[in-house]
């Protein structure tokens, strides 16, 4: 019977897994080689629907689709990378340092953090792009500044709650620094909300870069992502469908290897919701 | 008092009462805008949105017709001194102001009065203020019967009056502003009026039933232009692709600037017809001449070489706009042989050139937006010519306002750019020479050249000025500032319903003359 | 007389997989109160829950019989069942915090039952017994108390109101599982005495889930012993704890500490620790807005510990021993008084005297699952506690650390995490850490409290084992006065923040003078039975 | 009750101060300006100083602001640099389109979502279950643009059963509005069943393993009861809290939907306002959005105690 109980953790790890896999592999081999140069422009293949030769067909300037859903997935999983690392460094730091300091530097980090907060993530992502301006890194910033409330918020709660619990006390009756609690004790057992909102935060970031260069405020074209392909693709989406419908596939394909690797993550970091 | 009241509330009220019966067998023509327009000042706080609304409103005393020569419009005749200093127009009869009031000679100066105001911010205020074409008084010669006096004799004044970026210094009544003289709305002459404004949705304008129509045929915004249609509505949808859905689905009739890419399958479409017809916008690679690597002339003929002219324009406009290298659209009176010849496209060349100036490979960064797609689809096919010919060109993205912001502090290496129409080659010419020091948006800083421009705008003969266009013409390609690539087309797609529309040249709908079959 | 349960040869277990409970039988009369006695991990609980068809999801009956009044119920249909479940049998559960449905008014949860099994009663006559029930387990105010939230209450009064519930409908039986043990020992006691007194008075049998041996002697007629989910002893009580027979019933009966002879010599010289009339009191915020209040735990304590004695520390729960223990360790700052260590003012000390006073004074806390960083390994744990100890190099620190191990029994633990330990072997871990830096003083708070029966009296033998051979000074915190009784020399009794009764501990525990003692001590089940089993023993050696 | 709404009110303002402030500097700080675009390529510096001056942009950036708060304060947003329109009772009225449709699609989203959740809670495991997380993770998946455009390509294009584009209000017609509103609206409940079911099943599993449950199952109470009475009021209080979560969000949002379905809601004008360098309208919205988003927040805090009555205490 145990055999035949269904195990979320394990069907999401192993979808979720191979999906990011594929996707994953796509952007490395991307780095290296392309099956055609994803900004070559070719005059003859414009509009070329699928064939052997490109299998998901051409766009308007004649660049190859999978080339470009390549270089995308580079792009965009590249961008979502830094973009979470940065908001988790940062959003890291800040929290630890609000949990840790309390008091007045406390209160006004939070101030900051709640106004910021206030903003709907893409919504502060439109401003900030809108001041950065338009390109790899900016967007980079500007994400990172718009995720980087919700890690400072999660550190920090998670950072008072595990300040009061028995083994960090237990280290300062040890005679450790607060410093070095902080950061053997404290820091290390944040790891696991920490690794679940890292890994959503992925998939929101993807999502918002997407939704970002589809308004145009995005990585600016011509370079590749998803979102500017499904945006140069709209008017075409009748007598092109093929050029809306790679770039979309891979935007859920990877949202979906995310959010199932996510679901694994949490059962198996929090017990209790596991199935 | 009180009587009065009750008379307008009464008068309200059968107004309302006729629009409501007249709505079941009323017509409606709704007609795509980009963006919302400005305002319904006539050439105050406008854009080109905001002109192709207005001039269904207000008319002035002078039109432009579709070759861009200029026809009297409320003026029956003109009369021009033989000094070339007194221009006299004389008033059609019967005109009629929306509000019924007849149009007379004191309109025509209380709205001059208006517009040379300087609190008013006319956009033509300076051209008319200042200069060549300034205008020393207006005055009234009878009721039907007014006098500008110039300066000096000027080529030009007849078309700065048509200018539609200035509304054609169109004849409004004095309704349309406040006791404090302050804009209300535009009552103007034009065979619609302002209906209703929802900010930010849609313009609708009604039919003028009162219209006075002249009875030459239709042609540019001169000629007949009565209105058979009830109503039209100018909807804001600023997105093309959605623009272009809604004509499919029958949610609008006219899309008046369909995107080239779509023609294909737009044409294919049933219940839909495009009409094609040449502008003289003006797209082109800017090179900032002061820039270190690009202030080598060499240079700039080497990028000037490296690029196929005639194969970016045929795959950018899909064959709707011809290849043209001259700052003077192709459609223009003065467009000749000096002006038809292209530039060679010779990539060897262009690597000799860009040798000899020295350029190693350094990355030139060209600027350029995804507002106006032809212009940013030139800019990636440039790129990729440049990369050919060992031109290491990077493209820039930015979004429009910031290309502008750039453009207007010369801020740039390269930048692929649009120009609106300027309907006169002079006009042509300067809108894009002068000297950076002072205005630094300028493109071409030749002093020499700068002199023939001015030299050209004073004179009326024909003959002389080509031979000054012509100069002109090698000057420029021997400089190179700019690489123009094509004057660009307006594609109209429109419900075939719709019986009498036309694409022109100055890209800008025009509901008149034009009937809907139900 | 037919029983009212019985249940015979049951098992319940993973499907496929290990059994949770053996093949296991009892039965219950008519009006008797019947222990299952076991530790965790005995399947106690399973047992009872089967009864019911309540098994957590993952768990599934196996063989055997289940019959209710002769019936076989094992198999009930779903509505059958559904009537027996608070209709015919009452259910009382452990974690009063928790049993109660936070969302719904205490009237209404109280009326769904009697709706559900006696449709004909009104809602007025309804109202009128769930307020009457309340009042017979002594809430006063019952008519506001069906008005309230389960928030609103103690837990000591939500099981109260747990138990009203649970007999509202005049069960033919009432299962209680563990109804007592997250409670402090007076109310344990006032609970009990006040269900066991009803169930009488209503004719209800009683089947007790429990694991305190002293509850199970107290209060039940007959009682059945589980290991591991196998029945090892099944008899009546006095016999049971009076001539245990099996050899785990044997230890159960062995780990219920007993008073030890404490010589008075040790506790002598300058007192280590001197606590002078410390207080403490808490600031309660109210929101930005509201109002602020004070609370004070502790109003003027004084206490000294001298060298090599153990001095304990009881109360019941909100008495202030556990702020006692950490305002001490500079964990609490006091509002007011003095704390000196080796005759060195702790409050006003230096960097450099308070850094003397962490290398000599350690805590062992109470929860051994949460004082062990769940992310580091047994060895770095035990090894942090050296860190600040600079004269040893790499290897001498690993020898101490294999040696501290291995005093408290758990070599070669060095690699677990604090996770794959039990709770005795993780508290081990705790007084290894606590003792590696060989402290003058340990403060130990509750260590064993959180503990099983048997580990209970491991880890109490260990620390007094430890004691006498490092000689520290310990101030043992506790609520269980039968450990306090096998450990302590001196016995410190603190309510509501104030030192009520103090000395040497047979004297206080022989003759205690203040009401609140006498109060702990017999409300105290293991404190006598430990004097009972004394007795049982001197009868059976007679 | 007064006092603690007053409190939490008070409380926003040095937070929409803050963003106010910011979004005003920050807005001027980006390249470009509304009057340059106006004036196009003709642009000369003169007579863009000229209008610059004449809407006040000249002046120091803090007279700016405190002129722009003064007014503010008593409700008066200022008027759009590019077409003049005052700028609250235009957001007031965007603000209608975009409401009507996060509302209705919050609504139909939560009432489609809770039970499912529920139901695939309670037969955790089961197929049913399988199928309403997978369907749910998978909804989740697709970004908002992407479904909206496959929508409009399927119902407005291939079928023709809605209008592709525009919109009418309520007042004026509500037939026709529906129709408008139509396909954005399936576009978000279809997204937001995604993230509201997942909430609602886990909020579920997790009051369904607490021992209340299973007293309440001692006591005899039936399965449905179990769930209807004693699971969904504490499973709802954390779904609660994600609905005001998504209702805050999508408020200032859902500009991406709006620009596939080129709805003239609150997001699509913020996003033209930044292209069209229209501060006053970015201001606006910004501080109207952060507002909302505050507001929203107040409400749901308000509520919780409705599903967790043990939050009054604290």
């Amino acid at each position: 019977m145990t055999g035949l109980r269904f195990s979320w953790r394990r069907a999401n790890a192993v979808i979720g897994g191979a999906l990011l896999a594929v996707i994953l592999f796509a952007a490395a081999i991307a780095v290296v080689w392309t099956p055609f140069d994803p900004l070559g422009i070719n005059l003859r293949a414009r509009y070329a629907p699928p064939s052997w030769l490109r299998p998901f067909g051409a766009d308007e300037f004649g660049r190859d689709v999978l080339s470009r859903a390549m270089a995308g997935a580079l792009t965009s999983t590249s961008v979502a990378l830094l973009t979470v690392a940065f908001a988790v460094i940062c959003g890291t730091a800040l929290g630890l340092v609000t949990g840790y300091l309390r008091g007045w530097t406390d209160r006004a980090i939070m101030m900051v953090n709640d106004a910021l907060l206030a903003f709907p993530g893409i919504l502060l992502a439109l401003g900030l792009m809108a001041v950065i301006g338009p390109n790899r890194y900016g967007i980079v910033l500007a994400l990172g500044i718009a995720y980087t409330p919700s890690v400072v918020r999660v550190v920090r709660g998670t950072v008072l709650s595990i300040r009061e619990r028995e083994y960090v006390e237990a280290s300062r009756v040890l005679g450790n620094g607060e410093i070095y609690t902080m950061l053997r004790h404290v820091l290390p057992n944040a790891f696991a909300p920490l690794a679940v909102l890292a890994t959503s935060m992925f998939g929101w970031v993807i999502l918002s870069e997407s939704a970002l260069s589809f308004l145009g405020l995005g990585v600016p074209p011509p370079a590749p992502t998803w979102g500017n392909m499904l945006a140069a693709a709209r008017p075409y989406l009748e007598s092109a469908p093929w050029l809306g419908i790679t770039p979309g596939l891979c935007i859920a394909a990877t949202l979906l290897g995310i959010n199932l690797l996510g679901d694994a993550l949490r059962d198996k970091l929090d017990p209790r919701m596991a199935g | 008092m009180k009587a009065s009241n009750w008379a307008y509330g009464l008068a309200v009220g059968a107004a309302l009462l006729g629009g409501a019966t007249a709505a079941s067998a009323q017509s409606m023509a709704r007609v795509s805008i980009n963006a919302d327009i400005r305002s319904t000042y006539p050439g105050v706080n406008r854009d080109s949105n905001t002109d192709g609304v207005i001039h269904h409103i207000v008319e002035g005393l002078v039109a432009f017709k579709e070759d861009s020569s200029v026809a009297p419009m409320l003026a029956e005749k003109i009369e021009t001194s033989a000094d070339g200093l007194t221009y006299t127009f004389t008033l059609r009869e019967g005109l009629k102001f929306h509000n019924g009031a007849p149009v007379t000679a004191d309109d025509v100066l209380f709205s001059w009065s208006k517009y040379m105001n300087p609190e008013t911010k006319w956009r033509c205020h300076s051209d008319f203020s200042k200069g060549n074409s300034e205008v020393v008084s207006l005055d009234k010669v009878d009721d039907r019967t007014v006098a500008f006096k110039l300066k000096q004799p000027s080529a030009l004044f007849l078309g700065l009056l048509a200018r539609i970026d200035c509304g054609s210094a169109g004849i409004l009544h004095k309704d349309s502003f406040a006791a404090d003289g302050s804009f209300v709305k535009p009552i103007g002459t034009g065979p619609y009026m302002l209906a209703d404004w929802k900010k930010g949705e849609y313009v609708e304008l009604a039919k003028f039933d009162g219209y006075a129509s002249r009875t030459e045929k239709r042609d540019g915004y001169a000629g007949a232009r009565k209105a058979s249609i009830d109503t039209v509505r100018f909807v804001i949808i600023p997105d093309r692709s959605a623009a272009k859905a809604a004509l499919y689905s029958g949610s609008i009739e006219v899309l008046s600037d369909l995107d080239v890419n779509d023609l294909k399958e737009t044409k294919a479409r049933k219940g839909i017809k495009v009409d094609i017809a040449e502008t003289m916008g003006l797209s082109g690679i800017l090179m900032q001449t002061k820039d270190p690597l690009l202030s080598n002339v060499k240079m700039r003929l080497a990028i000037a070489h490296a690029v196929d002219t005639a194969a970016i324009v045929d795959a950018v406009t899909l064959g709707t706009a011809k290849p043209n290298n001259s700052p003077i659209p192709s459609v223009s009176a003065y467009y000749g042989k000096p002006q038809g010849e292209m530039i060679k496209y010779d990539p060897a060349l262009a690597r000799k050139l860009a040798a000899e100036a020295g350029y190693k490979g350094e990355p030139i960064k060209m600027i350029t937006n995804k507002r106006y797609q032809p212009s940013f689809d030139s800019a990636v096919f440039i790129q990729a010519m440049a990369k050919e010919a060992g031109i290491n060109i990077e493209l820039e993205v930015i979004e429009w306002a910031t290309q502008l912001d750039m453009y207007t502090k010369g801020d740039y290496q390269m930048m692929s750019f649009l120009y609106s129409a300027r309907l006169d080659p002079s006009l042509s010419f300067d809108m894009f020479a002068g000297p950076k020091a002072t205005q630094p948006r300028k493109v071409w800083d030749n002093p020499a050249a700068q002199t023939l421009i001015e030299q050209s705008m004073t004179i009326s003969d024909t003959e002389k000025r080509k031979e000054i266009f012509n100069k002109l013409e090698s000057m420029f390609r021997q400089d190179m500032p700019m690489l123009v690539l094509y004057n660009g087309a307006d594609i109209a797609a429109y419900s075939d319903k719709l019986e009498g529309y036309n694409a022109w040249m100055a890209g800008q709908p025009r509901l008149w003359g034009v009937t809907l079959k139900q | 007389m037919s029983a009212i349960l019985d249940i015979a040869g049951l098992k319940i277990g993973v499907p496929e997989g290990p059994l949770v409970v053996d093949d296991v039988s009892l039965s219950v009369q008519a009006g008797e109160v019947v222990a299952v006695v076991g530790e965790s991990g005995s399947g106690k609980t399973m047992v009872a829950r089967s009864i019911l068809g309540l098994l957590p999801p993952g768990l599934v009956r196996g063989e055997g019989a289940i019959r209710f009044k002769g019936e076989s119920i094992e198999a009930a249909p779903w509505k059958r069942m559904r009537a027996l479940r608070g209709g015919e049998i009452g259910m009382v559960f452990q974690e009063p915090m928790v049993s109660l449905n936070p969302a719904i008014r205490i009237g209404r949860q109280m009326e769904e039952g009697l709706a559900i099994h006696r449709p004909k009663m009104g809602r007025e006559e309804r109202r009128c017994l769930c307020a009457d029930m309340l009042r017979r387990v002594g809430i006063e105010d019952a008519e506001r108390c069906l008005m309230a939230f389960p928030h609103e209450f103690s837990g000591g009064m939500r099981q109260r109101v747990m138990i009203a519930m649970a007999l509202a409908c005049r069960p033919k039986l009432l299962i209680a599982d563990e109804p007592t043990t997250a409670l402090d020992s007076l109310t344990q006691r006032e609970v009990l005495d006040l269900m066991v007194g009803l169930t009488r008075e209503m004719g209800t049998a009683v089947l007790l889930i429990t694991h305190d041996l002293g509850v199970v002697a107290r209060y039940s007629q007959r009682c059945v012993v589980l290991e591991k989910g196998k029945l090892v002893e099944a008899g009546a009580t006095a016999q049971i704890i009076g001539n245990p027979q099996h050899p785990y019933t044997q230890r159960l009966i062995d780990a219920i500490p007993r008073p030890e002879p404490h010589g008075g010599d040790q506790a002598t010289g300058a007192p280590i620790l001197a606590v002078e009339n410390i207080a403490v009191s808490f600031t309660r915020r109210g929101g930005l807005f509201g109002r602020s209040s004070q609370m004070q735990a502790l109003k003027g304590v004084s206490l000294e510990v001298r060298p090599g004695e153990t001095v304990a520390v009881v109360g019941g729960s909100g008495s202030g021993k556990t702020t006692l223990g950490r305002t001490i360790l500079q964990l609490v700052k006091p509002s007011g008084g003095g704390i000196a260590f080796r005759g060195e003012p702790l409050l006003t000390a230096d960097r450099a005297a308070l850094h003397r006073f962490r290398m000599n004074c350690q805590l062992i806390s109470q929860d051994p699952y949460s004082s062990l960083d769940p992310r580091m390994r047994v060895g770095a744990i035990v090894e942090e506690a050296l860190r600040l100890l600079p004269a040893l190099s790499p290897a001498e620190k690993q020898a101490r650390v294999t040696d501290a191990l291995a005093e408290v029994g758990l070599s070669g633990y060095e690699r677990r995490f604090p996770h794959q330990l039990s709770g005795g072997q993780r508290q081990r871990v705790a007084i290894a850490r606590a003792l590696i830096r060989e402290p003058a003083l340990v403060i130990a708070d509750e260590p064993i409290s959180a503990l099983d029966m048997t580990i209970q009296k491991q880890i109490l033998d260990l620390l007094g084992q430890l004691q006498r051979q490092r000689g520290f000074s310990c101030l043992f915190i506790s609520h269980d006065l039968a450990a306090v009784r096998q450990i302590a020399s001196r016995v410190i009794v603190m309510q509501e923040g104030l030192i009520v009764e103090q000395g040497e501990t047979e004297a206080v525990f022989g003759r205690p003078r203040h009401p609140y003692t006498r109060a702990l001590m017999e409300a105290s089940p293991a404190l006598a039975l430990s004097s009972r089993t004394l007795d049982f023993a001197e009868a059976s050696t007679r | 009750m007064g006092r603690y709404l007053l409190g939490r009110l008070l409380t926003t303002i040095p937070t929409l101060l803050l963003v106010s402030f910011s979004v005003f500097v920050l807005i001027r700080l980006v390249p470009g300006d509304p009057i340059v675009l106006m004036l196009g390529d003709a642009a000369d510096a003169e007579t863009v100083r000229g209008i610059r001056e004449a809407y006040g942009l000249e002046e120091p950036i803090y007279v700016q602001f405190g002129l722009w708060l003064l007014k503010a304060i008593s409700g008066d947003l200022g008027h759009s640099i590019s077409n003049g329109a005052a700028v609250a009772p235009l957001i007031l009225d965007r603000f209608q389109v975009s409401a009507s449709i996060v509302l209705i699609a919050v609504l139909v989203a939560a009432s489609i979502s809770v039970p499912l959740g529920m139901i695939a809670a309670w037969r955790q495991n089961s197929l049913t279950d399988i199928l309403v997380v997978g369907g749910a993770t998978l909804l989740l998946s697709l970004p908002s643009f992407w479904l909206g455009l496959l929508l409009l390509l399927l119902f407005g294009l291939k079928l023709g059963w809605v209008p592709v584009v525009g919109y009418v209000s309520f007042a004026e017609n509500w037939q026709g509005a529906l129709t408008y509103i139509l396909l954005p609206t399936v576009t978000l409940i279809l997204i937001e069943i995604g993230v509201v079911t997942r909430m609602a099943r886990a909020s579920t599993v997790e009051v369904l393993r607490l021992e209340y449950i299973t007293h309440a199952r001692a006591k005899g109470v039936s399965e449905a009861s179990v769930l209807m009475r004693h699971a969904l009021p504490n499973a709802f209080a954390p779904t609660w809290t994600l609905l005001g979560l998504v209702l805050g969000n999508l408020l200032g949002g859902i500009a991406v939907v709006e620009t596939v379905f080129t709805l003239p809601g609150l997001g699509r004008l913020l996003v033209d306002a930044i292209f069209a360098r229209d501060y006053p309208i970015i201001q606006g919205c910004m501080l109207f959005t952060a507002f909302l988003y505050v507001i929203v927040n107040l409400l749901v805090d308000l509520c919780y105690p409705l599903f967790d009555p043990r939050v009054m205490a604290e």
